[in-house]
Formats: structure tokens, C-alpha cells, sequence
């Protein structure tokens, strides 16, 4: 058996620094992959100003109602972009086998789901906070108001990635996971709807904005900390 | 029972799908250097014990062991040791096969050896394919991608689903050399297969799925 | 006439007809843009009612004619490829669209940085600029299909149905979108009607419309023969061609 | 040969019914595969309900700006909603082959194309007629605006289901197929949007809403008479 | 040149995928009771001159005619008389096999007996499958459902690209004997396999393809 271990060189399992490299092969995993199709990066970005600048087509013209519902009109739009990439989180991995292959990974489920859900942030989420502000001032909102609703977004969008890459494991393997997705995952996104949409009207009535916004840096504290197991269970079960 | 030099064990193992049960109280031991052939008509539940002895699926019944110890508690240092090629290829469609390489050894967290990894897609007869994104290659390009990064992983177990789908002659004789080197080194496969193989020469387990209760699909 | 004609529709001949005409219109264009611009700047006078920003105008009108000029012309070739299958009018629309999204952007730029001091906004929801911002959003949409498509026959194709289904309801979103405004008029403001401009004016403006004109043909000489020398790469005229350049 | 030719009874194809056979054979199939897989179908009624219901969320309790902003916001979700469920159009039927094999039916491309539009408006844009109601009221609309809505989602969204079908077959099998999709297919919306939100505007604001419906209509039968023709070129460009 | 009893000929075919150029100037016919066996290694283009002769891909040059007619022009006709089962099944994960049967005989327009289907399901294995959705069954009882719907079909022309992946050896034989009854009762067939077949006593005509330049993936 010695000469056997030999001819093997298992890489060593001690190494502390595995699970970051891990973390960050599946992030940079995901991100190549997007890259790979260069709209891809661009078209996330127009794809949530068209569905902001959907609302005033459908709503008229007035600016006064613009600049009222224009915070909630970009936080919703951010959510259904998320939701709408969603779905494709893990199924184009699982349709090709290579999510099994993860899963067959020596490191933790964990991080594969925690590493795309960061993945995720990064392909749909940064772009978004780039666009926000030309969309910000196609709603007339005031500069400060424009930077709080940045704000938001920066800590809102990765709960959406991260609740998200829950739904998206629940709904590659059960049949109406479909609906799961919708379902579990909108109600749980409506906390930070209203901590986000509520910090921008806060700025923007004279309020204050910092109580929502630490609320929802909290709730974003408390997703990072569950949601990636979650996830991980949920894929371990839609994979049997 | 606990013979040290048995890799992988099975005791027990029962496996339903649905409501159907596909086998009961099936053991077995596969040493280094041995290759388990598991054979069964279709629908006979291969695939399906492959994917237990992976540890994809969770069995009705019994145990898989890796090395003595169970695949539950072992996991990390089973799945360090193990590559599975299944059905489907887990080539990504948009990468070239060496960015598919580079990503399953990546995804594995196994280092790759850039240079080896060129002369196994050269090997296996990918050379004019290399800048192609595996989504037009051929279906048997696709398959011999896969199976040059169960090359390149360099595992100590390897467990294939049909290696040999979609493979021209000299790929079925590529498969051949490459099952018998890994077993000359020392190293052990369990794989199922429909066609004829020559395998003169090496230690095998044959093994026969779904007997008990007469199977749907292949009579 | 016609013999010519099929003569230059041919890649590899159309490839040296465009390497001789992209300098003259490029040289023309530049030309053109220094007088319009000085026009623009120095000549005319100073409008009395909107001061010196209203000389955004000479750049604004021009690139917002072109993106709708470029967007039938992009038909156009689209049609001509998809009925005849002529490999040279799928290249001409390739080579279009980036100027025509370039100009589209440019007079959504222009507009808002005219908007501010006219209006006190950057951007309202005119039924002009609407419209105008969804001309845009069809050139985005036709790029990213073709970027999203490797195989360029698949990619030539789609992308021109997708101009063909656009330039079939261009006329109808701006129809809608102008009507749209209009019945929810309540709002404080609209684009002012162009104030009688001084003939000074109309020259410099007509002068940068002639500009941008032949920047965009030059551009797209330029660019189709790229994609002529990508496309071609594997005949024997361009491997000739290579070896000669190195 | 004429041994041969009795040996297969080839089916006849004068069969002047043929053609609206085939349609309907179509449409049943799709239906039938949507009703097998219930929890796909429910997804974009419950993403419907969910969008609208996120708005007051959003932008605040006041009933005079939701009555302003409802019909808007309705017309809009519908849009979205028709967009989650389309990048499914013709892609499943793509993976596992089925649509080679309707290209290959002798009745021409076309008939498919139509076919699984309609399906898809009778999937999903039936539903969402039947739930919009409840909507309105929750927007607090007048009964007239309600039925307004609803006449205009009945000619509106026949329309997102046709066009749609062009944006799913252009963009079938390509990576981030359902952004891409968007991307193309909502500015061709525009009109609808306009003409449809608008009038249910019109019988808010007493200015009447006939004119609106009439244009609605006309597009419908533009669309109607050009989008199966595309599409079916678009399918065939895409199998290629 | 006309020769009434050709069905399929094919006349200076070249096709090309991306930039390489898979073949040129391919010509052949092929009669009623006469079998194309398309041979080739991995990647040399069988799979596209496949789907050329469907007339689901166009040709670079050349034409493919249907009793003499260019499938173009007498698509209708042609596809009455043809099925093609690809690498992929066209199989519906959410239907049973019989009910994936009934779809499939209604999309090719062709009316369906369903008693004969059932004793077809049964003859091909699949008795014990039958309220089962396609997407739980195995790998080879799936590609088994594709053939019972090319046998339903009772199509003039048979076009099957590997038809024998994933079966086992009673699968191999059940098809063995579909070709030779289609080639008996006066039908064609073009195929294309990796593996080896008996196919003593019947006609055969082979082709390969891609000698011209070597060819990616089989060398
Ligand atoms: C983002 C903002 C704007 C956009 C997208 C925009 C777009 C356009 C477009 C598409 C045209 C060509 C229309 C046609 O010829 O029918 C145009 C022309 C014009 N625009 Fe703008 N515009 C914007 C802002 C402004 C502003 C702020 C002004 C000045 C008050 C202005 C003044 C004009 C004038 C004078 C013309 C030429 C009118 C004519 O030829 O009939 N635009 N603009
Ligand atoms: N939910 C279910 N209900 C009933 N039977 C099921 C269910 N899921 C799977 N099966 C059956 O279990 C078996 C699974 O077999 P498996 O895929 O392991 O076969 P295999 O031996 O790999 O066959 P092949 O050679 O065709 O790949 C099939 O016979 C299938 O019909
Ligand atoms: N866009 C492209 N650019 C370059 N080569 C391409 C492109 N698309 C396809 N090819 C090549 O064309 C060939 C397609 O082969 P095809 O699928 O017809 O092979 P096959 O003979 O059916 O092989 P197999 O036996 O593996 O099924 C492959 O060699 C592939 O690499
Ligand atoms: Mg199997
Ligand atoms: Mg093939």
C-alpha cells in the first residue's frame, strides 16, 4: 500500500487557506463564465434601466409622482432583476453535470453556495449600483437623495443575491420549485424593500435615513450568516 | 473485515427509486488495483448505485466505506481521493476544454499541471479543438473532454457511468490503456458499460445490479 | 451599372473600393466638423434667450438625425441580406450599428446637459426624448444579440430580423409615445419649439448634419473592413493580403 | 415501388383542415405540458400578484398616488410577468429535442410558432386577466377603470405573447438568454404599455378610453399577422 | 440520373461548421431497402450531414433531394415520409412513454394506433415503465422510448444518429432486427454508430465522412 501512496500525491488537507482559495475559485469560477459572454455584463445593467424607465411609460409623465414613487420603482426593479437572474444560478451547473462535481469537491458545500451567491453580487449587483444614479436623475431626485438610494442598494443587493441563491437551490430540484422561488423568496425580500425604499424616503422628507439603513446592514449581517447553509442543504436534497 | 488494503466497501447497501426497490443487500470490496465492473440491462439501477457510491444520493439501507470509514464522515478525504464522469459530461459549454480542465481541477482543489493537461487533450485526440468553446464540439468531443480531466485529476478511485457513449473505435481503445494504467498503478475504478471491452489482464470484480426482481427495460 | 454593382457587392473587391473612399470621407468629415464647429462657436451669435447653451444644438441635432438616419439604413441592408442572402449587406449593418448607438447616446447626452440650464432637469419624460431613449435601448438590444451569437451566420440573421421587427415599430413607439405625452399634458414643461433660428444657424447646423454624415460612412468603411479580413481570413486574397502588410 | 408505396399508407396531405388541426394539436400540447408541471404555470401569476403587492410596499399607503400609479404598475407586472415565463417558450422543447422534431412536421413552422404563443397567453395570460380584478381594488380603481384593465390585459397581452415568442426564438440557447430576451423584446412593448395603461387613464380622468383600445387593438393585429412569420425564421436561423 | 426508385440522393454536398470545412463534393443515392451507414471518427461531421439531410441545417453547397425534388422545395412531402431521432431524444421529461408517443405522432401530423404503440412500448422493454414520467427513467430506457416512436411512425426513411447509445445487449439486438424488418418492407434508413452491428443480409452502403482533411477528435 506504500508504494501505492506514493504514486498518488493526495494534496495535503491541512492547509488553513484552502477554504478562502476555494471561495474565491468558485467566485472567479462564476464571474470567467460571465465574462465569457460579453453581453452579459451589459445587458444585466439595461435590463433593470428598462424596467425602471418602464414605470413613467406606464404611470405619465408628472415629475412630482415620479420623484415619489422613484425610490420604490429602482428597489423593486433591483429585486426583480435578481430574481429574474436567479433561476440560473445553479441550473445551467446542474444540467451539465458540473454542479455534481462541486458537490464531489473535498471542500464545503457551503462555499459553493456562498461563492456564487458573491459571484452573483458581483455580476448583477455592482453594475446595478453604477447605473442607479442616471436613473436616480430620470426621476428628478435630489442629489443627496441619489446617494442615499446608492447607499441602499450597496447593502441591499447582496441580501437579494444571498436569500436568491436560496430559492434558486429549492427550485432545481423540486418540480413546483417555481413557485417555491416566488413564494418563500419575495416575502423575504420585502424586508429589505422596505428598509431600502424607506431609507431614500427618509432622506427625502427630511426624516433621517441612518435607522434604516442600519436595519437593513443588520439583516444583511444575518443573511450572510444563514442563508449560504441553507442553501447548501437545499442543494444537497435537490440533488439526490 | 477490516482488511486494510480494501478501498472502497459496501455493505448492506439497498437503493430505491421511487417506489421501486432496485437492489437489496448487496456488498462488496474493491481493493487497489482492482476495477469493479457493474453490468445490468437498462433501467437495472447502475447508474443509480454509482451515484450512492459517490455520495450523491443517500441509500434506503447500508453503508458505503471509504478506506474502513463511512462516506458520510470521511466526506472530504474521500471526494480528495475520487472522481466520478456521469451520464452527463459537466463540460461547460462555454469554455474551451483546457478552461474546463483548469476549472474542474480548480473545483476539485486539485493543482494542475498545465503542460500534462495539454498533452492529455492531445492525447485524446483534441488537438484540433483546443480554441473551441465545448459547446460546438462534437458529442464524442464533448465525452473525451471529460474524460481527460478524469485524467488529469489524478485520482486514486475512479468511478465512470458509461465512459464509453458516443466513442469512435480508437477512443474505446483509448479508454482501454487508460483503465489499465490506472489500475497498474495501483488504483481502482468502478464502471459500467453496455459495450464489449478488452480488458485481458486486469483484476476484475464483476458485478451484476438488479437481479433480485425481474427489472424494467431490459428484459 | 448593374455589372458594377455585383462586382462590389463582392467582399473581397468592395474591401479595396472602401480602403480607397474610408480616407476622403474621413478627411471630409473632420473638414466639415472644424467649420461647423467654428460656425457654432465664434460665428453665431448668442441666442437671447438661452444664452450660450443653446450652442449644444449643433452637435444635439445632427447626432439625433443620424441615429434615426442609421437605424433605416441598417434596415435596409438587413432586408437586402435576408432576401438575397448577400453575405456584404449583413457586414454593412454590422459595421452600422455601433455609430448609430454612438449618435443615439450622444443626443441623449447632449439633450440632458441642454435640459439642465433650459429646463432646471436633466431629463423629462418628453415624448421626444422617450422615444429617443428607446431607439437607444434597440441598438443596445441588437448588439448584445450579436455578441451573445459566436456562430456569425446564426448571429448575421437573427440580428436582422431583430432590426427588420424594430424598424416596423420605430414609427409606432414614436406615434405612441407622442400621443402617450399628450393626453397626460398636466405636466409643467415641454421642449420649447425650436426658436426661428437665424440662417447663420441652419448653415453651421446643416454643416455638422454633413459632418456626422460622413464620419458615419467612414466609420463603417473602416469597420466593414474588418470584419471583411475577420470573415474572410481562411481565402486565399486575405492570407495573400496578410503576408504583403508583414 | 408500388409494392413499397402500400406498404405505408402516407398520411394524405390535402387535408384542408390540417393546418388549424395542427394549431390546436400544438396549443393543447403546450397546455397539456404546462398543466403536468403546475408549480412552472403558477410562477408567473404569483410573481404578478407579488410585483403589484410590493409597490405599496414600496412607495407608501397613500390611496390618491396608488389610484394614479395602479394602472400603470399593473400594466407593467403584467409585462414583467409575461417575461419571466417566455424564456421557457421554446427552450425546453430545444434540450430534449422536441423542437427538431416540430420543425420536422410536415405542417409548416409557422403553426408552431403561433401555436405555442398562443399557448403561452392561454397559460398565462388568462390567469392574469382573471386575477386583476382583485388587484384594482386593492389600488382602490373604480369599477369602470377596472373593467378598463381588464379589457385592456384581454387585447394587451395576446400581444407580449406574440411578441415575446420572436424574442425567445432569437435568443434560444444563448447564455443569459432571459436578460438578453428583455433586453430585445421591451422596447417592442412600448406601445402596448402606452396604449393600454393609458386607456385606463383615460377612464380615471373621465377623457374616455376607446380611442386607446382601438390602437391596442390595431397593434394586436399587426402583431399578429407579422411576429409568427419572424419568429419561425428566427427558430430556424437559431437550430442551425 | 433520374432514377425513379432513388429516394435520397445527394448531390456535391459540402458543409462547414464555424470556419473548418467538414466535407465537399459528397454525393451518393440511396434506394428503397438499402441502409446508409455513415462511418467516422469522433468530430468528423456525421452528425452535420445528418441534419443536413434532414433539412434542419442548410448545406454550404450542394443539395439534398427527396425522389428527386430538393427537400427545400417538397419539404412537406418529405416530412411526411421521414423520422429522425438525433443524439438528443426529443423525449418529454413530464410525459409518459405512451403519452410522449401520442404527442409526438400528432406534432409529425400522422394519425396513431394506439394499440400498436403499446405492443410497440412492450417490444422495446419498456412494460414496466409505462405510468412512469420520462424523467425518472434511466438513461437507455429514455433513448428506448425514442426508438418506440420511430418504430410508430412507420416512416418511409429512417434517420438515426447512434441509435445504439446506452443500450444494452438486447437493446443492440431489438434494434438489429427493426433495421432489417425496415429495410425488408421496402424503407431506407441512414445511420451512423460507433459500436459494431450484424447486419448480414442487408444492403448496405457505406459512406465515410471526413477523410478529405484530418479531422478533429478521432484521428
Ligand atoms: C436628453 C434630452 C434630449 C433628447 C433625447 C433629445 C432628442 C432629440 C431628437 C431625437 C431630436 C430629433 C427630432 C426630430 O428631428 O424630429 C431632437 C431635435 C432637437 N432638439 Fe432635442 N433632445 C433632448 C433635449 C433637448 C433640449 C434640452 C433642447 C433645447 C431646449 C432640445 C432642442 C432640440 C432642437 C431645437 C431640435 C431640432 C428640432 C427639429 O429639428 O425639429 N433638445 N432632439
Ligand atoms: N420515481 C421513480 N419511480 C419508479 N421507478 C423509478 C423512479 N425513479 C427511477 N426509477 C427506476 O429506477 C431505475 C433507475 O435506473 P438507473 O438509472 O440506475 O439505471 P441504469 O442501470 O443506469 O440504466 P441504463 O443502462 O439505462 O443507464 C429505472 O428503472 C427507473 O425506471
Ligand atoms: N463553430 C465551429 N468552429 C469550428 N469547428 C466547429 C464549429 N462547430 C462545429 N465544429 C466542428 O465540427 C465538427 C462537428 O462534428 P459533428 O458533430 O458533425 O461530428 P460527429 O461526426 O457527429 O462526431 P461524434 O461521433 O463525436 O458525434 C466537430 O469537429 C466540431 O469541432
Ligand atoms: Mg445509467
Ligand atoms: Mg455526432
Amino acid at each position: 500500500m506504500t508504494a501505492m501512496a506514493s504514486a498518488y500525491d493526495t494534496p495535503s488537507a491541512d492547509d488553513s487557506f484552502a477554504p478562502m482559495r476555494f471561495l474565491g475559485t468558485v467566485i472567479r469560477r462564476d464571474v470567467l463564465l460571465a465574462a465569457r459572454r460579453r453581453g452579459d455584463w451589459l445587458t444585466s445593467q439595461f435590463f433593470f434601466v428598462m424596467v425602471v424607465s418602464m414605470f413613467p411609460l406606464g404611470i405619465g409623465p408628472e415629475p412630482e409622482i415620479l420623484r415619489m414613487i422613484g425610490p420604490g420603482v429602482v428597489w423593486v426593479a433591483a429585486l426583480l432583476a435578481s430574481l429574474l437572474s436567479l433561476p440560473r444560478l445553479f441550473a445551467e451547473d446542474f444540467r451539465d453535470g458540473s454542479l455534481e462535481q462541486m458537490l464531489l469537491s473535498p471542500e464545503p458545500t457551503v462555499l459553493v453556495t456562498l461563492g456564487k451567491a458573491l459571484a452573483h453580487w458581483c455580476i448583477y449587483g455592482i453594475p446595478l449600483l453604477i447605473i442607479t444614479p442616471v436613473l436616480g436623475i430620470q426621476f428628478s431626485l435630489p442629489a443627496e437623495a441619489i446617494g442615499v438610494l446608492v447607499l441602499s442598494l450597496l447593502i441591499g443587493t447582496p441580501i437579494l443575491s444571498l436569500l436568491g441563491s436560496v430559492g434558486a437551490a429549492l427550485t432545481l430540484g423540486l418540480r413546483g420549485g417555481g413557485v417555491l422561488l416566488t413564494l418563500l423568496i419575495l416575502p423575504l425580500y420585502v424586508p429589505a424593500l422596505i428598509f431600502g425604499a424607506g431609507a431614500v424616503d427618509g432622506a427625502l422628507s427630511g426624516v433621517g435615513y441612518s435607522a434604516h439603513l442600519s436595519l437593513l446592514a443588520a439583516f444583511l449581517v444575518l443573511t450572510l450568516m444563514v442563508a449560504p447553509w441553507v442553501a447548501a442543504a437545499a442543494l444537497r436534497v435537490s440533488l439526490e | 473485515m477490516l482488511d486494510v488494503s480494501v478501498l472502497l466497501s459496501v455493505h448492506d447497501l439497498a437503493c430505491a427509486r421511487g417506489e421501486r426497490t432496485l437492489f437489496t443487500d448487496m456488498s462488496f470490496g474493491l481493493k487497489g488495483g482492482q476495477l469493479l465492473l457493474v453490468r445490468g440491462g437498462n433501467g437495472r439501477g447502475k447508474t443509480s448505485l454509482l451515484r450512492l457510491l459517490c455520495g450523491l444520493a443517500t441509500p434506503l439501507a447500508g453503508e458505503v466505506r471509504w478506506r474502513g470509514e463511512s462516506i458520510r464522515s470521511a466526506r472530504d478525504a474521500y471526494h480528495r481521493e475520487m472522481t466520478y464522469v456521469g451520464h452527463v459530461n459537466g463540460v461547460k459549454d462555454d469554455l474551451t476544454p483546457l478552461e474546463n480542465l483548469r476549472m474542474a481541477a480548480a473545483i476539485a482543489d486539485r493543482p494542475l499541471d498545465e503542460a500534462h493537461a495539454l498533452d492529455t487533450l492531445r492525447t485524446l485526440g483534441l488537438e484540433r479543438c483546443l480554441d473551441l468553446p465545448a459547446r460546438v464540439l462534437s458529442f464524442g468531443q464533448r465525452r473525451r473532454v471529460a474524460l481527460s480531466g478524469l485524467v488529469v485529476a489524478g485520482a486514486l478511485l475512479w468511478i465512470l457511468d458509461e465512459p464509453l457513449t458516443g466513442l469512435d473505435v480508437h477512443g474505446v481503445a483509448l479508454v482501454e490503456s487508460l483503465l489499465r494504467a490506472q489500475v497498474g498503478r495501483g488504483g481502482a475504478v468502478v464502471m459500467t458499460t453496455h459495450q464489449p471491452l478488452a480488458l485481458d489482464g486486469i483484476d476484475i470484480v464483476p458485478l451484476v445490479v438488479g437481479e433480485l426482481s425481474p427489472a424494467p427495460g431490459g428484459q | 451599372m448593374s455589372i458594377a454593382w455585383f462586382k462590389y457587392s463582392s467582399p473581397m473587391t468592395f474591401y479595396g473600393l472602401a480602403g480607397h473612399l474610408a480616407p476622403w470621407f474621413g478627411w471630409g468629415a473632420a473638414i466639415l466638423a472644424v467649420i461647423g464647429l467654428y460656425i457654432g462657436f465664434f460665428v453665431a451669435p448668442t441666442d437671447f434667450q438661452q444664452g450660450e447653451a443653446y450652442r449644444v444644438i449643433f452637435i444635439h441635432v445632427p447626432a439625433a438625425w443620424m441615429s434615426m438616419f442609421i437605424y433605416l439604413v441598417m434596415a435596409f441592408w438587413s432586408a437586402v441580406g435576408l432576401a438575397w442572402n448577400t453575405r456584404l449587406s449583413f457586414m454593412m449593418a454590422r459595421a452600422l450599428a455601433p455609430t448609430g448607438a454612438l449618435f443615439a447616446f450622444l443626443s441623449l447626452w447632449t439633450g440632458a446637459f441642454w435640459g439642465k440650464p433650459m429646463w432646471g432637469a436633466w431629463w423629462v419624460w418628453d415624448a421626444r426624448l422617450t422615444s429617443a431613449l428607446i431607439l437607444f435601448f434597440l441598438y443596445v438590444g441588437i448588439m448584445a444579440l450579436w455578441a451573445a451569437i459566436d456562430d456569425r451566420r446564426r448571429g448575421d440573421r437573427a440580428g436582422a430580423l431583430l432590426i427588420l421587427v424594430g424598424a416596423i415599430n420605430v414609427p409606432i413607439i414614436y406615434f405612441s409615445v407622442k400621443w402617450w405625452n399628450t393626453l397626460h399634458q398636466g405636466a409643467s414643461i415641454s421642449l420649447t419649439k425650436a426658436p426661428s433660428m437665424a440662417s447663420i444657424m441652419l448653415t453651421g447646423m446643416l454643416i455638422m448634419a454633413f459632418a456626422a454624415w460622413f464620419y458615419s460612412i467612414a466609420v463603417a468603411l473602416v469597420r466593414v473592413r474588418g470584419i471583411i479580413l475577420e470573415r474572410e481570413r481562411q481565402t486565399e486574397w486575405v492570407k495573400v493580403l496578410l503576408e504583403q502588410r508583414s
